[in-house]
This record gives structure tokens, sequence and C-alpha cells, in this order.
């Protein structure tokens, strides 16, 4: 609905969402955090390219190789290999999808249904939503590594042990947060209004809650997904993750351990990793979560 | 005229704890009972807990009464049914910015109630919001506005555009204009005269405001502790008060004055 | 300044005894760091290189000893000892004046004698022994090794001379004896146990003739030794023993280099040698008859086929592990026998790394496509085998290339074991390590069908022949036609390929410079007994 | 307050026994045996069919978890599957580990990061502040095993300053009662009392901080941002009006407001230190019940993991039980919200 010639200056007003946005991307720190996180997530999807070889091709003739910039190292091996002749850099390239790939395959399908559940929750009244309140607050108590063990035990290690794990252990924080969201929304004046104006159910949740609890499931994604990463990353240190060869970077750097003198890049390589894709998925929740905050200041 | 609405023996309370195990009900509402014509406008006078944001709350629908009955044209109206109430009975809000969603533009939340309560065309929706715009002195531009971006005299307009959009036969108020400086307060008290009187339409409203009470009300319904202690016509409160309350809460400006 | 701190934190605890220094309680005392945790303190239950290497030669002692360096039979706890019959009678005259451990459970009356010896023999010889079931009742190195069938009864002629009578001539018997597994333990301390009402104590509060007694295993910290002060040999020169339980091998070489460890199992030696710290760490290598192998479980389709056996043994890359898993200290097994061994014979066939011979004997065995398998690895490091889930990781690309998709599967030590002897494994990469010199020790133990029974035979193949001829070879006397009946029974298995030879390795052992005495004799596990710490501190 | 505490211990009995059905159905969800994964008896054991009948395996499924039930409150809480002890003692022992890691790491926790928070708040957008506030965000993402394994190379192998593994140098023979390295040395007759001492903080003292840096970088953040908006309340406003010392208002006034939101988020601060733990106790060999619980997973020691799982979530249980109480009694204003519901 655009007016020719009004008399205010602005046609198009920029929705809220869109103006946390432009708050997000005025800090440089979040930027480069962002795009950080999306060369990684590039590199992951992009790794059968950009991979020079199969992470489990083994060159038993060069073993113990250290990165290229080191004297001893050669160039077709950019980040050396390891005690198996593995190349390491296309084993972190591959293993960014046992480190990050399902963790946000996980995050999301626990995002979906703890969403799901969440707002059937928060839109729900009476005995019914207090008492999951209640239960709920004691689950988020329990570490969630705790209960993936428990999987674990039930179920062996395995990739598919793992996921179901971790995207269990997730939802109720989503469910946790999204009712309390749900909830603090109904009690808004313009939902009250939504619902004089005669609106369904289903249209008050799609159209007038969503829009305005998205920052707060967004902050939650992100929470969610480093706790995610650091958890299958843990229980694949333990040794009770994802199984080798599987090039996990947890894995890896439970394995590398054993040859640290000899070969500290492989050690050093999977950490790093691990500590660079978190960092940036952490300083990207915080600084949404810091433009959201200054966001609802402004209005 | 006829009775439009009729509001009988409406009681509502709250519980409170009070020591270890025992709970105290506090009257909000204790048995009101009171007709309004159509074309009327009844204000709400009392003083601050007296019930009349409740008694709003319950016609509006937003809430439940624990006993007693709102009926409407003689049909009853059932709490929660907000389909069929939100044809007959409308409300504006107190607060302007806080009763519109802060992601949505003016123009997404007008075409709301139209789009749950009519089967027109989407161009005729738009037709009609955009005409309601201009009929509470809006612009057509206003559409693509976000709630923050207005001023608080916009905000009150476009929730009386919301509030008559779809033509109803009785609006509520809650201190709608309270939040108003003075002069936009003038304008917005004659935008709902002007519009009273194209639409004939009830209006209830509460208020603090003496001189508005006398400005607007044909009747006033005076709440004390739930109760209702007087309902009248405006001349016949201010002129033959039988309570001193009454007389007080209309005479406010004149205590201050003599004090 | 510390020492001033020192004191006014003694002086502000009431009851704070003379001062004792750290340096003083670390010269006491030696810690070893092992690998795991022994299963039980009676080497006689299980054949596992952690618990040997736990008690046998700490807790116990033996009748007699072998010397490895000289290839011959030391005494132990029997002086001297005659054959008789024909060798088919062995009497054993027994030291006096040995005492047994006088401990907070048990307080011996009366010194070793050969009642104690008919009890340590008849609680695995005969089922019937009222001790025979306890803890289990599985002797897996006696039925393997054949000593259950071989000896007849054992004749106490005199307090002090026990007679073993045996079923037939055979020359293994005084290997076996000499073996680690074949302890003595104490009747007295049994009986008592007896009319206390808990057997199950014998092997789990042990009561030996040994240089250390027994104090307190807390499981996954630490055994706790001490020196046995009327110890025959005399007293050891360190005090207190301790076995810190660290099953990572990477920590146990750190806790080596900071000085935690006096003596670390296992080390990594490639990694202690890049350290290049060599004024304060000594690594040492020897010989050892050990064989990695890769042993498939016959009892399980595919694998019950010879062919499929055969396809699989040329499918790995044997050479590329020496170098990768071994780091080059190991030698490439072409037989079972180790290259140790006097019946040793370099001629014995190989299966050279050939994916494509592989290919057409899995096609023939009509597995064009390959199948899927799993490869049971064990998570902590072994004498014949530093990394077998390294290795197992090899092997799965390998097995990749002939279309084979191989699992896997690791438990922790001792859940592995245990499946593994329930025949749980579809092929385990394990091991073994020679118990004495006599090569009937590295076939009969690994293969035969007694074994199988015993669930030391990890590859359930019971091959009757095979058996037969185990015996006729072993009640030879002539070394050279012992040697040929050896080789033709080699060939005979390596065409079969229960198991695959993979290499056998050195042994290594790192310590601190300031320790002497670690011995590690090739044919048994670690001894303390004359182990010393050299440094000297100020009183 | 007496209405709110009862409704809490309603709730924390409620919880308790929800916890008890989830532990009892995981006996029946591990794989193997139902009454071997209970108690740690195999059907080998001649103890077997007593075990079971005194287990009501035969009976109705109550009838199972009120023995069940009854079995754990008498401290019978089954045989280890690898080691035939029983299982609680043992945990008890480990509990003391844990704990006296868990105090320390929590002390740590608080007593850095408590002022460091403030320091930050009142520098708020001075470089220090910025320093602090991205440093914490960093430490926030180390993953903690690898933190620890960098700690160990530099702090015990290059600087010498701390051993590598363990309580106490396993030479100091300290007979094992609570757990807590601390206190059994102090309960033992031993003559080098002092010098064990010594020895053990020196092991302490890695473990306790590579625990104790997620947690104290949180309460960092948390502390920040609550005296942050504490100072913006218009009390502390009106104290500065009356001319009060910044100190007094900071320790008088600011401080105690602040604390209120950073206890409502303890419960999960806690939970986090409760992971690092179970993390680090594996890393530094710790004798607690994180590192039993791993171990027994890669044993299939039923058993135990049920034990270490029913004592760590007890234990988590209790501290938020305790943790509302206090904060309820400290600030009246939020029991009668959560009164409310």
């Amino acid at each position: 609905m655009k007016t020719k010639h009004g008399i205010y200056y602005q046609f198009k007003a920029p929705s809220p969402l869109l103006m946390i946005w432009r708050e997000f991307h005025a800090n440089p720190i979040s930027v480069a955090a962002y795009y950080l996180l999306a060369v990684i997530v590039l590199a992951m999807l992009l790794a059968p390219i950009l991979a020079p070889y199969s992470p489990e091709w083994q060159f038993t003739d060069v073993i113990y190789l250290p990165p290229a910039w080191h004297p001893e190292g050669e160039m077709r091996f950019v980040f050396g290999t390891d005690d198996l002749g593995r190349d390491i850099l296309s084993r972190v390239l591959y293993g960014a999808w046992y480190s990050l790939g399902y963790p946000l395959i996980a995050t999301f399908i626990a995002a979906f249904i703890g969403t799901t559940i969440g707002a059937w929750a928060g839109m729900s009244r009476g005995v019914q939503s207090s008492t999951l309140t209640h239960f709920l607050d004691v689950v988020l108590t329990i570490p969630s590594l705790l209960l993936a063990l428990v999987i674990v035990a039930i179920f062996g290690p395995s990739l598919h042990t793992v996921m179901i794990a971790i995207t269990l252990v997730l939802i109720p924080q989503f469910i946790h947060s999204v009712q309390n969201a749900v909830y603090t929304q109904r009690a808004k004046e313009y939902v009250i209004a939504a619902r004089l104006n005669g609106c369904s159910r289903s249209y008050i949740l799609r159209r007038v809650i969503f829009p305005n609890i998205t920052s707060v499931i967004v902050v939650q994604l992100t929470f969610a997904l480093s706790t995610a990463i650091l958890d299958i990353a843990a229980l694949g240190f333990l040794g009770l993750g994802v199984q080798s060869p599987a090039p996990e970077w947890g894995t890896m750097l439970a394995r590398s351990l054993d040859h640290m003198y000899l070969n500290p890049w492989s050690m050093l390589l999977p950490g790093l990793m691990l500590f660079v894709t978190v960092l940036s998925i952490n300083i990207l929740g915080d600084n949404l979560h810091r433009a959201i905050q200054q966001q609802e200041r402004l209005s | 005229m006829s009775n439009l609405l009729q509001i009988h023996n409406l009681t509502k309370y709250y519980v409170k704890q009070v020591g270890w195990l025992k709970q105290q009900r506090i009257c909000a509402l204790d048995a009101v009972s009171f007709t309004v014509r159509q074309g009327e406008t009844v204000a709400i006078i009392g003083e601050t807990g007296s019930g009349k944001s409740t008694l709003i709350k319950l016609i509006a629908g937003i809430d439940t009464p624990h006993a007693g009955s709102i009926a409407l044209n003689g049909t009853l109206l059932k709490p929660y049914d907000y389909k069929s109430r939100c044809q007959q009975i409308r409300m504006i809000f107190q607060d302007g910015l806080a009763s519109l969603d802060p992601q949505r533009n003016i123009g997404q939340q007008l075409l709301e109630p139209l789009r749950f309560n009519t089967d027109w065309p989407l161009a005729k929706q738009h037709q009609h919001v955009l005409a309601t715009l201009e009929r509470v002195g809006l612009l057509a531009e206003h559409f693509d506005f976000y709630p923050h971006m207005l001023a608080s005299g916009q905000l009150a307009r476009v929730c009386i555009a919301r509030a008559i959009l779809l033509n109803p036969l009785v609006i509520v108020a809650d201190e709608a204009l309270s939040a108003l400086d003075p002069s936009i307060r003038a304008q917005i008290i004659n935008l709902l005269i002007d519009l009273k009187k194209e639409m004939g339409v009830s209006f209830i409203f509460s208020s603090h405001s003496p001189e508005l009470v006398r400005h607007l009300a044909d009747k006033i319904l005076v709440l004390h502790h739930g109760k209702m202690l007087e309902f009248d016509t405006t001349v016949t409160l201010i002129t033959k008060p039988k309570q001193p309350l009454t007389q007080a809460l209309l005479h406010m400006e004149n205590l201050r004055k003599s004090v | 300044m510390t020492r001033w701190l020192l004191a006014a934190v003694c002086l502000s605890l009431a009851g704070c005894g003379p001062l004792k220094t750290h340096e003083q309680i670390i010269h006491d005392g030696l810690v070893y760091c092992s690998e795991g945790n022994p299963e039980s303190f009676n080497p006689q239950l299980d054949t596992s290189g952690t618990t040997v290497d736990a008690t046998s030669a700490q807790l116990y002692n033996r009748l007699i000893d072998y010397d490895a360096e000289q290839q011959i039979f030391v005494p132990g706890l029997a002086h001297r000892w005659e054959t008789l019959d024909q060798g088919q009678r062995y009497r054993f005259h027994l030291r006096q004046q040995v005492n047994f451990h006088h401990t907070p459970w048990f307080s011996p009356t009366r010194p070793f004698q050969a009642e104690d010896v008919l009890f340590s023999f008849q609680r695995w010889l005969d089922p019937q022994h009222p001790y025979h079931t306890i803890n289990g009742g599985q002797y897996p190195f006696f039925r393997a090794s054949g000593l259950m069938q071989l000896i007849a009864r054992i004749e106490i002629i005199d307090p002090w001379t026990v007679d073993f009578v045996l079923t037939r001539i055979d020359s293994s018997f005084l290997a076996n004896l000499a073996t680690d597994f074949a302890v003595i333990l104490s009747a007295e301390y049994a009986q008592q146990l007896t009319e206390q009402g808990t057997p199950e104590l014998l092997d789990r509060q042990p009561v030996g003739t040994g240089p250390f007694q027994f104090i307190e295993f807390r499981k996954d910290s630490f055994i706790r030794y001490a020196a046995n002060p009327s110890y025959w040999q005399g007293k050891p020169a360190v005090n207190h023993l301790v076995y810190a339980i660290t099953p990572n091998a990477n920590k146990r070489m750190l806790k080596l280099l900071t000085g935690e460890c006096d003596v670390i199992a296992y080390p990594l030696v490639q990694e202690l040698e890049q350290l290049d710290d060599n004024t304060t760490i000594k690594v040492t290598r020897s010989a050892s008859p050990n064989r990695a192998f890769w042993a498939f479980n016959t009892a399980r389709p595919p694998f019950d086929q010879t062919l499929v056996r055969q396809a699989l043994a040329h499918a790995i890359n044997r050479p590329a592990m020496i170098q990768t898993i071994y780091h080059g200290q190991a030698q490439l097994a072409a037989g079972i026998l180790p290259s140790t061994s006097w019946a040793y014979q370099a001629n014995a066939t190989g299966y050279p790394y050939d994916p494509q011979r592989a290919k057409e004997l899995l096609k023939q065995a009509g597995f064009p496509n390959g199948f899927t398998m799993s490869i049971w690895a064990p998570a902590i490091q072994r004498v014949y085998n530093p990394n077998a889930l390294r290795m197992a990781e090899l092997m799965q690309a390998d097995l990749a290339q002939v279309g084979i998709e191989a699992q896997i599967i690791s438990y922790e030590w001792n859940t592995f074991r245990q499946r593994m002897a329930r025949g749980e494994h579809d092929t385990a990469l394990i091991g073994w390590v020679a118990d004495n010199a006599d090569p009937d020790n590295f076939l009969r133990p690994l293969l035969s069908c007694e074994a199988v029974r015993s669930g030391a035979n990890r590859t359930n193949w019971c091959d009757p022949d095979f058996d037969q001829q185990l015996l006729a070879a072993i009640q030879l006397t002539d070394k050279e036609q012992r040697q040929q009946l050896y080789q033709r029974i080699e060939t005979h298995v390596m065409h079969q390929v229960p198991l695959l030879p993979i290499a056998s390795s050195l042994r290594f052992e790192a310590h601190r410079q300031n320790i002497t005495g670690v011995e590690l004799p090739p044919y048994g596990g670690i001894r303390f007994g004359n182990a010393r710490r050299l440094t000297h501190v100020p009183l | 307050m007496f209405r709110f505490s009862l409704r809490r211990i309603l709730l924390f009995s409620i919880t308790l026994w929800l916890l008890s059905i989830f532990t009892f159905s995981l006996n029946y969800w591990y794989p193997g045996n139902t009454l071997t994964n209970m108690s740690g008896v195999t059907p080998a054991m001649d103890t077997y069919h007593d075990e079971a009948n005194a287990r009501a395996m035969d009976s109705t499924i109550f009838r199972q978890y009120g023995q069940y039930i009854a079995h754990l409150t008498r401290g019978d809480w089954g045989l280890s599957l690898t080691s035939q002890e029983p299982v609680f003692p043992r945990l008890m022992q480990q509990l003391g580990a844990t704990v006296e890691l868990m105090i320390l790491g929590a002390l740590l926790a608080v007593l850095v990061g408590v002022p460091l928070g403030v320091y930050a708040a009142l520098q708020q957008r001075q470089w220090q502040d910025r320093l602090i506030l991205s440093l914490s965000l960093s430490t926030y993402s180390i993953p903690v095993f690898w933190f620890a394994q960098l700690a160990i190379l530099l702090f015990a192998i290059q600087l010498d300053w701390s051993p590598v593994t363990g309580q106490i140098h396993p030479l100091y023979a300290i007979d094992t009662q609570t757990g807590s390295i601390l206190v059994d040395i102090w309960l033992s007759d031993i003559p080098y009392r002092a010098s064990a001492w010594v020895n053990a903080l020196k092991h302490l003292w890695l473990p306790t901080l590579v625990v104790a840096l997620i947690p104290l970088t949180m309460l960092v953040r948390m502390i920040r941002s609550a005296v942050l908006d504490t100072l913006q309340l218009n009390h502390i406003k009106a104290a500065r009006v009356r001319g009060l010392s910044d100190r007094t208002i900071l320790v008088k006034h600011v401080l105690p407001t602040s604390i209120q939101p950073v206890l409502r988020e303890a419960g999960l601060q806690f939970s986090v230190l409760v992971t690092n733990i179970m993390i680090v106790e594996v890393i530094f060999n710790w004798p607690g019940i994180g590192s039993a619980l791993v171990k027994s997973i890669f044993e299939r020691d039923y058993p135990v993991l049920q034990g270490g799982v029913i004592c760590l979530a007890m234990l988590i249980l209790a501290v938020n039980f305790a943790v509302d109480l206090i904060h309820a009694w400290r600030f009246p204003q939020v029991r009668d919200v959560i009164d409310e519901d």
C-alpha cells in the first residue's frame, strides 16, 4: 500500500526484525563472527569439493607430517597428516559434518519439536501448563551431558545414538523458553486485541505471537547449537560418541593425544576448530541478544 | 429507544492468599446490574480499584464473570466467544502502543477484523481500512507504518479506527484518553463525538476526568468497592447526587479549587 | 619461606606428629603406573597380562622359575627336583622356613609346606575341591595348556617333599610349572576363610609368599603393596609399592615425565624418544616372545569358510601396519611361532598383501560383493599391539578396498575379554605372549579344542587332527623331530588361517633414571622384588 | 515463607519420585537382564533366585517398583558388575571426591567471578570492561576437555607447578573415608599430614581451576549486567542523592539487589559446573562420580551407572531446592510471584 506523494519521507518502513538485523550489522565483531561461521558452514558443505583427499585415505608412507608452513611439511598436505597418514585438512573439513552439521540438524529438529510443544503449552492454561513448567524446570537443571550419557548407555555409542541423545536433550530447553515467551506474549494487550478482533487461535499464534518471539527463538537456537556442538564433541572425546574412523573433532582430539609430541598439530587443529566455531556462534548469539534488547529499548 | 445492553447481577472476585492456608475473596464487582440503550453514552466513574476496569473487561469479553450475565439485544453473550461478540462490541484500549503489535504495520492489523468477520474480497477490505483511516483523521500512507513510528494521538486514532471498523453496536473504552495531552485529547473527544453521531453506537467508558464525563456522558454509573452506588442520567447526578461520593467524583476540580 | 609456612600449618594442627618430608615419603616407595585393573588377585583364574603383572611375581612364588638368559630352570619354592619313573613322576624338595604374609586378615601359624602345594594345585585340578568353583571356576591357563589332563595326581611324601604324577611323558611340564600362573597359595588361609564363610576372599585379599604383601585395592585408582619384611630372599629395598592405574597411555607418559610414575607400563616409545629427555627417563626394549594376530571366529559364518579367511588374510596390508602402528619396532609375522622360538623356521608361508587375489577368493567363496563384519579391538595397549584401535582403522580402510564393510567394536579390557570368551565377536585383534619357551605354548593355548572350551581360543577353531599332532609333538624328546613336526603343523594352520599372525613386537618399558632393578622376564610379567631407588635423601 | 517452603518441599519430593520412576524404568531399557541391571546379580550367581524373590521380579511392576524403592532407601544399590563390590559405599566415597571439587570450584568461581563482574560493571564501556567481557566470552566457548589438556601441558609439564592427575601422590597412604582428600587427610592419623596437605593442594588447584572456569565467566557476565541494571534503579539513585559514598552504596545497596537475578540462575550455573566436573574427572583421573559414570558405560556396569545418575541428579536437585529456599528467604518479593501459580 504505497502512496505516491505522502507527507512522510519514508515509503517503506523497516520492520522491527529488519531493524534488529541492522543494529546487529553495525557491530564489526558480530559481522566478523557471522562471516566466520558462514565460511565454516560453506567449507563444510563444500567439503567434497574442497578436501584434497578422502578423509579416510591412508598415505602410509607419510605419517606424522607437520603442516605445510613447517619446514618439514609438504605442500600437498596443507595441515599435515595424522598417525595413519590421513590428510588432516580433509579430515577437519569432513569432520565439520559431524561437529557442526549434525549439531545443526539436531538443533533444528529439537527447535521444531520444542517450539511446537512449547507453543502448545504456552497457549494452554491452568494446571496443565503449570505442571509442565515445574517439570521442565527440573529437567533443565539436569546437565544435558548426563542425559546424553544415559541415552548412550541404553543404545550404545554410535552416530544415531548421539543424534537422538542430543536432540532429546535440547528439546526441553526450547519448550521452556518458547513456553515462557508465549506465556508472556499472551498477556500483552496487542494479543488480547487480536483476540477481540476475532482472530483464530492458530492465526494469533502464527501471525501475532510468533513474529514477536522470533528473537527469543533465534537466541535460544544459537545457545542450543553451541551446547550441541560441545556435547557431541565431549561425547566423542570420551569415546562414547561418533565412532572412528569418522573424523569427528572431539574424537580426533582424543585420538591425537597419544602422539601430541610427535605431531602436536593433530591435537591443536580440531580443538581450535571447535573453539572458533563455538566462539563465533556464541558471539553471534550474544550480539543478537544485545541488538534485540537495544531494539526493545528504542521502540 | 430500546434496551440494547442488559447487564444483570455481574459479579467478579479475585482470590488472595492470606496467611498460611486461608484464602480471601476480594470482590471486584458485586452484583452490578444496569442497562444501556442504543446510542447512549455511559460513563463509569469511581475511585481507583473500584472495579471500573473489571467491568469494562467483562463487557468486552476479555474476562469471565463469576456470576451474572451480559445480554445484547436479548441474546446472552458467552465469555471468550469473540467471534460473535466482536461484531457488536468493540474495545478501545488505554495504551495505544501496547495494544498494537510492534511486528506488523497498522494496515495489517486493521485488516485483521475484516478478514475474520467479513467475507469481503481483499480489495474491498483494503478500501474499507483506508476509508476508516481517513475517517479517524489519519492518512492512507499510515497503512504502512509500524506502531512505534506514530505519535500518541495518532495511535489513539488507530485504536478508534480498529474499534469502528466493523460498525459495532457498542464501543467500550477503559481510560482511553487519560494518557493523552490535553490538546490531543480534545481532538480525540471531538472525533468520538462526531463518530457517535454518525454511527449511533452506544459508548461505555471509564474515566477519572469529571469534565470529560460531564461533556460526553448521557448516563453515569458510580462504582464503589465493586458495588454500584448510583446509576442515573448525567443531569440528575450532577444536580441531585444521592451519595456524597458521587458529588465528590463529579466535582473534583471544584473541590480542588475550593481548597 | 615455604618451610616456615609448613611449620605454621603444622603447629596450628593438633596431633601433627613428627614432620616427614615429601622427599622421604617418595624415597620410601615406588610407583608403577599400570594400564588397567587386575581381574583378580590370583593369576590361576586369569591369563590377562594385567592380572599377571599385578600379582604373580609380587605376591606369590612358584615351585620353580625359568631363567630366560641361561635358558634353564632355577629353584623357586622347591630348592631341588628330580625326575622318576622315566619322566612320569616329578619329585620336588621344598624350601623350609618360607613364611606366608602376615596381614591384618591372616596370621600364619606355620611356614610353607607340602600341604600348600597340594592345595594350590588341587584347587584347579579337582572339580570336587571345595575351592574349585569359587570366583568363577575357570582356570584358563591350566585348561588350555593341557596341565589339567597331564597331572594324574599329587602325592605328599613328607611335609617338604611333593610328587607330581603325570599321565604321560611331557616335555613341557616343567616349563608350565615355571609360568606365572602356577603360584602357590596358603592352605591354612583357605581353611580360615572356609571357617569364616568367606571363601571368595581367597582371590581378593590374597596371601602368598612373595616379596610384597597386599594392602589395598581401589578399582580404577591404585593397588597398594608393602614390602614383606620376612621374605625368604630378603626384604625388598622398596618399602611401598603402588600400582597407579592409568589406562590412558598419554597420561602415563606425562606422569612419567613429571615424576609421578617411576615406572610405566606400555610407554609411548616414539613419543618419549621425541622428547629427547634422556637425562631423567630411560626406555628399555627387549625381545619378547609375543604375537599379535587377527582371530576369525570360525563358529560364525562366513568365517567358517577357509576361502573367506584366506581372502581376508590377503586383503590387509600388514607391512603398512609395521610402519604406522609399530613404527618399525616389530617384525612382520610369517607364521604363528615367533622368531625367538627354537622351533621357528623362516620358510613358513605367508599371506602377501594382494587385494586382487582377495577379491578372487571372495568370489570363489560366494561373496562377490563382499559383506559386513565387525573387528573387535581392545582399547588399551598390549605388549604385542601398541594400538589395536588404530590397527583396526587401517584394516577397515584395506577391507573397504575389497568390498567388505568393517565395523570397529571396543569395550573396556575386562568386558572385552569376557564377551570374546562368550564368542560374541566376528573377528578380533588380539595377541599372545608366551608363558614359557616351549613352542607348544604358542599353539595349544591358542588353537586347541580344549582351549575352545576354556574360552581362550578366540577362533573357536577345533581340528582334532591338529590336536592329535600337537600331542604327538609334545611326547617327542628329540628336538630335531619336534621341530619338523611343528613345521608341518604350522603349514597346516597357516593354510587354514583360523587366525592371521600380524607381528611380534619388541617389549618396552620406561622408567625414571633413578630406578633400577625392575625386571621384565621375557616369559612373564613385571617383577619389582629387586627394584630400588637410587637417590639419597638427607634425613 | 512456611507455605512457600511447604510447596517447595512438595515439589522437591514429587521430583525425586519422578526421578526414581525414571531410574527404575532405565533398568528395563538398558540392554540385558533387568534384575542384573538393577542389582548386579548375574544369573550365574547362586544368589540370583533369592535376589529375584527379594525384588519381586515375578510380581507386578508396582511391587517391583516398591521393592526397588525399598532397596534404594536402604542403601542397597546392588553390586558392581565388574568388581562385585556393593555400589553404595563406593559411590559415597566418590561423591566425597566430586563434592570436594564442586565446592572448591564454586568457591573459586564466586570469589573471582563476583568482584570481576562488579569491576567490569563499574568500568562499563571502558577498555577493562571490554577486555573482561571478551575474555569471558572466549573462555565460555573453549571446549573444556581441550582446555584441560592444554592446562596440563602448560602447568604440569612445562612449568611443573602441578602434577598431571590424581588426588594425591599415591605413596601417601591416606585411608579413603569420605572421599574428599582434604577431609581424609584430616581424619587420618598419619604423621606427615602437613606435607600430605601440601601435596593434595598441589593436585587440587588445576582441576579446580578448569572446573570453575566456565561458571566463573558466566558469573562475570551475569553479575555485570545485574549490577548495571541495579544502578539504574531509583533507590540507588536516591542513595546517591543522600550523599552516601560509592563504596557504601555498592556494598549495602547494589550488591544485595544484584545478587537476586544471579541467584535465580544459580541452578543453570550449577549444572554447567557438574557437566565440567564429569569431563574434568575423567581427564584428571579424579576418583569421583563423574569418572565412575563414564567408566561404567564403557564397562556396561549398569548398577554403577544407575547409582551415579541417581547421585548426581539428586545432588543437583537438592542444590536447586536449597537455592530456591535461600532465594525466597532472602528476597521475599519472589515468593509471592512464585506462590501465585
